[in-house]
């Protein structure tokens, strides 16, 4: 279709472009992103204030969204101390997957009598 | 409401009964084009109906199908095999009229579209990755010399690549039928996509009917070649495998096996790593899904369209003389190979036995093998360990021989590939 | 923070900006290929966004997309499908540049892999598999004359073609469209693949969209069509069904419908065999697998692709003229198949619902049958269930007809299936 | 194969008998599983009638069955109500992934409301 | 490739020559895999007592083995009779296919950490 | 017993001698073609062996996948794909006469079947969707700023770009490479299939080997970048998502960046899809399959194959010269991969950090970054996000990291994925 650069004769300056032009285009992505992301909540509020308004004062705005973060935070703390935890242990515990399922009889009756999956 | 349906009923046995008679046909071709066209349409749906075609073939492999499905659920014989393979075959011997890609040999059609991983032998090794996911091997790596038992009983393959020679099948047919003597539906179904793809049916079915009969087919065999008094050998009970010596199995296992035998890597291959999956200790949400979903999923589908190649009859130009021959699967050829079928358990079972008899003669007392256990190295997983126990708990009601027999069963598996893989590198 | 982002949009929309003026273009034709190759690169990148090539048909089908994925957020029409299909739509029509194996109709791209099976009708037998796994025929079997309200609402199917052929279609593509009126997603994509597979987007998407009004097409023609009194009827409870009678359903219905109708045999071999799968009892976790894993993977595969075939503008040349045709979704074409859809569904209950009126003719009093039930015959399986309920309590609210509806939604899937498969047989 | 109609110049009449015999095979293989439903349960108790008589009056025959099914009925009808509840609720709870699992809602909404899958 | 006989012309000889290569090296395998097995766990046992040594008398060594082999035999009794007993029942609950499963790690470690699935 | 066993392995090791010594070689030729059948038969069997062709290049690599798996399970580095990947490189690195349908890159084998999927790049997306439907997005869309740093880690691409460009490699080849500094193993696979498919197994795995180094690779750049003072920034803990933002989100995200650079539809199209599936609340049940079946299954088979690819020795016949080359994974360009993956994951991070601290700038006190969180942005998810954590901690063991960094992490992948198709775009 619309090659840029012949591939077999290529340029320097025509690398400097690609990067130049495709790291640029991942920001502007990622910044269309952002200002979506910034106004989507300030659009919802506004809606939602307007329908609650009859109601009475409902949402206490950024404060309560904060202690729910508070409670993020925790869990993620939790999470790394289990992860980390997870990853020094020599003999892993990963295992839990456990479908409590007996595998019981797959293929050519292959039950394998014997087999303890779940050890 | 009888009345109701009743007359429904008249209505279209009689549309049924004026195109049975022909009349449909002849008054359309008389009739011209224009008019007549219920005449004609009569014709034409009576002529895609499965009755237009019928034959007592088709009719008798439809018995074939329900009987299967009979014995999966009222005998529990093999039943996830049997209930797809059975339901195949019934599907498979509706008569069809050809061109309007419904069959499972008509290009486009969707059976022919699942049927392809079985053509191409890419359903048999995703087979042995969920068998692998799910197999312990430990009996086998706690007592190893036990996997003899499970070369031996190989037998069977070799012995019914004689007689299928002698009964004078093509070279490659007959490597292909010599597999049913390994017991594993897999690794025959490989096997026969390579070397004999128009009998993959046939090599299945007996196969997997083989494998729904070893409680039948096993006990005399046992019962003419092992005494009494050796059925009463107890074994030692087999030591603990460390989870070290579990993790090495598959690794090693596959390293060696694989450089000896390079053509059953596809099945060897993924067994292996079907069990290091399972016991590497990380991976098990993998070989959780391999032995749950992805295996249902394979099985579902290759037992279907196994079942549904069975078509009683296909006619196929003769390359040769140009006359239409019947190629499907009520000819002589599958009377042959299901013949040749019971010989391959029946010598596999020897095969088994009397190796563990030869065995005995050159181990010292208390360490002797009880010689039922090497029935099971035919594998046929675990119904021939089973045998092996019950036969065993007849002679003595403490003898337990079922986690002994389990190595030579699994080894078995093991044995059949590494003799496909042989096969084919002999004849591809 | 916001002074930062401001400055790097700004960047980007000055780049955007040049290239859309066509400077950049123009820059790199005159300055050579050496130099300018900024320029030249925001034009290939400007090229290739979608802004580039954007049109408003594109931005219609996405907001087409997105307002099926709310009304299967907000009122949990079909979200199985809804979201799937809606998520599908807006891929489709994000515009793109051809040549760089993207677009579904692309060969090479994964979006066109994963519609093979659509294409081949393969997904629809295996989502039958899935149904077939998990539905209970159990209220058929107990009071098999309902049945026949599922066959009478196949008015629909056929009233459709006559319909498309009035509206100026072609013939297999009338065929194709009237399968709309069987309600029943996965036989109208499998037909229409068949038949007129560039119609299965428009197709399906009708098909779904009306499934997800059920409750709103069906009240009406129940009010018109069925009085008060008639509403009263209570019917007899269902007799409880043995397990042997569960069994042998699928087995009779597989083979009773495959004579007859053998077109059916993908559709309904796979819904018997799943239905078997369940009801056997020894092969639990294949239907298990069926139902979950397995359906749940093709209904996500399916409904994206379906979703994304529906390209707002595909410029296709045409055979005769040379010219260059939209062929995408956006055409006459689509909307007679809605205003079509529309009337098949309505023409289905309306068969559905006199058809029990006149079987009430032959019945003694005491056995006969509510109408409203009747409606439930056009499958869409279980909405117009709930349908026919939900106006039962109306009248008299100690008046429950689900189970009894159930009998014609189930069977009516089966009577779409043999609809389809006649279709076949007469224009393939 | 066996083209029943030129698919270019078709007639109307042509239309009307497919449409016709279409519909009417329909109805064909409908009617014939009614007639084999009908007969199946009386073929069935039939056997066990024979089979049971030495042990003595074990089924109460359709009595029994009726009760079974207005069993049933209350499911359907308990079914319902939770089905309706469900859709008339603004913030859904269908959430619970749990797999424990209702088989709800598979394809086209095929719930089939009544079906027991996990017996 | 390298056919080793005429597909058409081959002799008895062939036939038998495959058949006993074939067995052996069925043999070949299998027995290069027992005496790595054999090897194995002295290997490993005498890495393992050379890192234990300075702790003390940790192994008791094949003693111990053979008490776990027996819990192994009492789980394959018990395994052997509950598979006898599913057969011969008529209305086997093989049922519980349920998994508990927590969906932890998925894709190249991407567990998101803080993906909480499980709502 | 030992006895016994020596004389099998005695009779064995006498064939593999006899064969190793070429005298059977020799006795067939000069013996004629019907005797000697037996020295034909071991010679044909020894040929067959991966002993007969084997080459330390084959051993190397397969110790190579042995010290794969060994990091899996002893360190837990990404087991989920180390151990399929291992365990292929192994698979694929067994010495294979050519012919026999066995290697996977012969047309009709089993592996090459399954390689299929990685070749046309459909594996990939499918895995996108399963992390889409496991991928919680919160913490970036209650803190959307951070997504820069996802952004500006793409250095690592870019950089490594001009870097393979200097190094020699064709261009197509240079902009696949660079995708390793993407650090999502997807995404690389993807780029690869694409632009240059004879790497893609280098690329795979130098990427994953990499991403199971990201805690090796990325402290020591953090040390020198970011100052003590820094590091003790604490960031405000981010605000609750109600459930419609989430829902919102894929939605807006599917079509924001599919407009800017709709060449990363497949990947972002997948990822955007499965995370609605996940967060619309209506279709738990199909998230619930794409994020353990579905994506179980794939990874199985994509880290097999991808592994598997990795053949030590591929003789190719140069286009130009006609000699026989070399194009198997150890040669010169791979071991230029693995310098420049280095290079890319140490760029990417370096320019995550730095981005920070450029932010950091513009930003007001209170509410500055802190910039540790930067090196998120290489994504890697989420080993760079606990890395982040892991340092936060060493300098005040009450600053947890984690929730902040998993935004750049998050947005990191989206950013490699838009990367990669504008590489495609230019360059294909
Ligand atoms: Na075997
Ligand atoms: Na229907
Ligand atoms: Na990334």
């Amino acid at each position: 279709m619309t090659f840029l650069i012949n591939v077999e004769n290529w340029e320097w300056s025509d690398i400097f472009t690609i990067t130049l032009v495709g790291y640029s285009v991942v920001f502007l992505v990622l910044v269309l992103l952002i200002y979506v992301f910034k106004l989507m909540p300030v659009v919802l509020n506004y809606k939602k204030r307007k329908s609650v308004e009859p109601g009475g004062a409902k949402m206490k705005g950024t404060e309560a969204h904060y202690v729910a973060g508070e409670v993020n935070a925790a869990i993620a703390m939790s999470l790394i101390l289990y992860f980390n935890e997870q990853q020094h242990d020599d003999e892993s515990n990963v295992i839990t997957i456990k479908r409590v399922a007996r595998i019981y009889s797959p293929w050519s009756s292959k039950i394998y009598s014997v087999n303890n999956v779940l050890r | 409401m009888r009345k109701f349906a009743t007359v429904f009923t008249i209505m279209g046995l009689l549309y049924v009964l004026s195109a049975f008679f022909g009349q449909a046909e002849l008054y359309a071709q008389t009739a011209g084009a224009s008019s007549g066209s219920l005449a004609n349409a009569l014709n034409v749906f009576w002529k895609h109906t499965g009755f237009s075609s019928v034959d007592y073939k088709y009719l008798l492999m439809i018995a074939v199908g329900l009987f299967f499905i009979y014995l999966a659920i009222r005998y529990n014989y093999e039943p996830l095999l049997l209930v797809p393979i059975g339901t195949g075959i019934i599907i498979g011997n509706i008569p069809l009229m050809e061109g309007f890609q419904i069959g499972i040999y008509e290009e486009g059609s969707v059976l022919n579209y699942l049927y392809f991983g079985v053509l191409k032998g890419v359903y048999p090794p995703l087979i042995f990755l969920g068998i692998g996911a799910m197999t312990d091997f430990s009996s086998m790596i706690s007592n190893p010399r036990l996997m003899l038992l499970g070369a031996a009983a190989q037998l069977g393959v070799f012995g019914t690549f004689i007689g299928a020679m002698a009964m004078g099948f093509e070279i490659r047919e007959a490597a292909a039928i010599s597999i049913i003597g390994g017991a594993d539906g897999p690794t025959a179904i490989f096997a026969s996509s390579k070397l004999a793809p128009h009998f993959i049916g046939s090599i299945a079915i007996a196969a997997y009917s083989y494998m729904a009969l070893v409680p039948v087919i096993q006990p005399p065999i046992m019962n003419l070649l092992v005494s009494k008094k050796e059925r009463l050998i107890k074994m030692k009970p087999p030591r603990a495998v460390s989870k070290l010596e579990k993790i090495l199995f598959p690794l090693i296992g596959l390293i060696l096996t694989l450089f000896i035998s390079p053509s059953a890597l596809p099945l060897l291959g993924m067994l292996f790593f079907g069990n290091l999956l399972k016991e590497s200790g990380v991976t098990n949400r993998l070989a959780e899904t391999a032995r749950t979903s992805l295996i249902d999923i394979i099985t579902i589908v290759l037992g279907l369209t196994v079942g549904a190649s069975t078509q009683a009859v296909r006619l196929l130009e003769d390359p040769v003389t140009g006359e239409m021959v019947n190629k499907g699967f009520l000819t002589s050829g599958s009377i042959k190979i299901f013949v040749l079928g019971a010989f391959s358990f029946a010598v596999a079972t020897a095969g088994g036995l009397l190796f563990a008899k030869i065995m005995n003669l050159f181990l010292k007392e208390g360490n002797k093998v009880n010689p039922l256990i090497g029935a099971a190295g035919v594998s046929a997983v675990p119904a021939s360990a089973r045998v092996a126990q019950q036969e065993g708990l007849k002679a003595d009601p403490s003898n337990h021989l079922l986690m002994h027999a389990m190595a030579p069963n699994v080894s078995g598996v093991i044995g059949s590939a590494v003799a496909a893989g042989i096969m084919m590198n002999f004849l591809l």
